[in-house]
């Protein structure tokens, strides 16, 4: 299996990108959450603006410095504003 | 403390026997229930819940313990469903029981404020299939 | 509109009952229970309500009518016991039904706080008869 | 029947004259709510602290001004510091 990451779209990301859950190849040394997102941003087009809103995490942990590696094997979350209640 | 989130109907009666104990003098409950508002020209027949459980139920937690710290809330309620909720039913109930109803009053509107900020819980509204366009993601529906 | 004073029991699920209608997706009850306080060295038993009954109902009336028009209350709750309530019980449930929370639980608080302020009902401890001295006004006991 | 007002006593008023409620005998002509209130500390003199922590009322109203004449017949009741909840 190829080196990647989990990637998982919730509510409008979901929407944007027609998917739940998609695996990003990466490198075998992984790759930051900022390179990530311009991937995802390039794969996506219509994510973009939903990006700029949203919250991130890595292996269900928010991310507060998107210089922050993911390695091979971690999930990332894209969390848009919550709205429950 | 309580914690729920899943696709059952919740109780306000239980949600209330959860909350009773000697002592707690001030038991303050709240219910948000899907409105059948109109969306787009269609009535809201259901809110659907999208969950990110593990975050979810891990911020839920971290609330009601803030709430106990901050309050003195010595038992708290926090329940959300997940999935499909007809227009009518109770989507959330949270509460919270001290011995006065100061700080039982600030405890649940505290609990239900940080829930609809901080936790992975999102909502699409469901209109009626026969003016139904597409799924759309919800903005004011519940309360 | 919902207004009680006697001496039954009352039920939460019951309040909850009146306050649930279309449109309403923010409900919120407060439930105040008799606490078995430590008053004078001797554990609250019970408390008595006394109350001046017809001025009672009319300042009920009266809060009602400015909590639905202050916070657009469309539904309330507002009762009260009157006579001996023991300790665990509930001497009082109020309860607001409005299309959303704020308004929900500003409308529940302003019930209560002009309940306790405005509403000529008195309590009165009732220790247990073992260690009583004598029937003593109540100053801190129920919330 | 002689003319006289009902008065009734309530919580701590209740606890300081020993009774709920005493029919005060008056002239035909009234009194004022302030004479009245005379004649029970003189009856009551554990009634006085009392009183002046209450509010009044004339047949179920609240009395805002101790002028306020009473005439025979009419009730009057002393509520203390109420404390419901």
């Amino acid at each position: 299996m190829a080196a990647s990451v989990r990637v998982r779209f919730y509510a409008t990301a979901r929407l944007a990108t027609g998917t739940a859950q998609v695996e990003l190849p990466v490198p075998g040394q992984g790759i930051s959450a900022r390179d990530l997102l311009s991937e995802l941003a390039r794969e996506y087009p219509k994510l973009r603006r939903v990006l700029g809103a949203s919250r991130f995490l890595r292996n269900d942990r928010y991310l507060t410095d998107l210089a922050e590696r993911l390695a091979p094997g971690d999930q990332f979350a894209v969390h848009p504003p919550y709205g429950g209640g | 403390m309580s914690v729920r989130l899943g696709p059952r109907a919740l109780s306000l009666a239980r949600a209330y026997a959860e909350l009773t104990g000697p002592g707690l003098g001030g038991i303050v409950l709240f219910a948000g229930r899907v409105r059948p508002d109109r969306v787009a020209g269609a009535r809201v027949r259901a809110l659907d819940y999208e969950v990110d459980r593990t975050v979810a139920l891990e911020r839920l937690r971290a609330i009601e313990t803030t709430a106990r710290r901050r309050f003195g809330a010595e038992r708290t309620v926090l329940w959300h469903r997940s999935g499909s909720v007809a227009a009518g039913e109770v989507a959330v109930i949270v509460g919270a029981a001290c011995a006065h109803r100061d700080p039982a009053f600030r405890a649940a509107r505290y609990l239900i404020e940080e829930l609809k900020r901080s936790v992975p819980i999102w909502k699409e509204v469901l209109a009626p299939p026969a003016r139904r366009r597409r799924r759309r993601p919800a903005r004011p529906a519940a309360r």
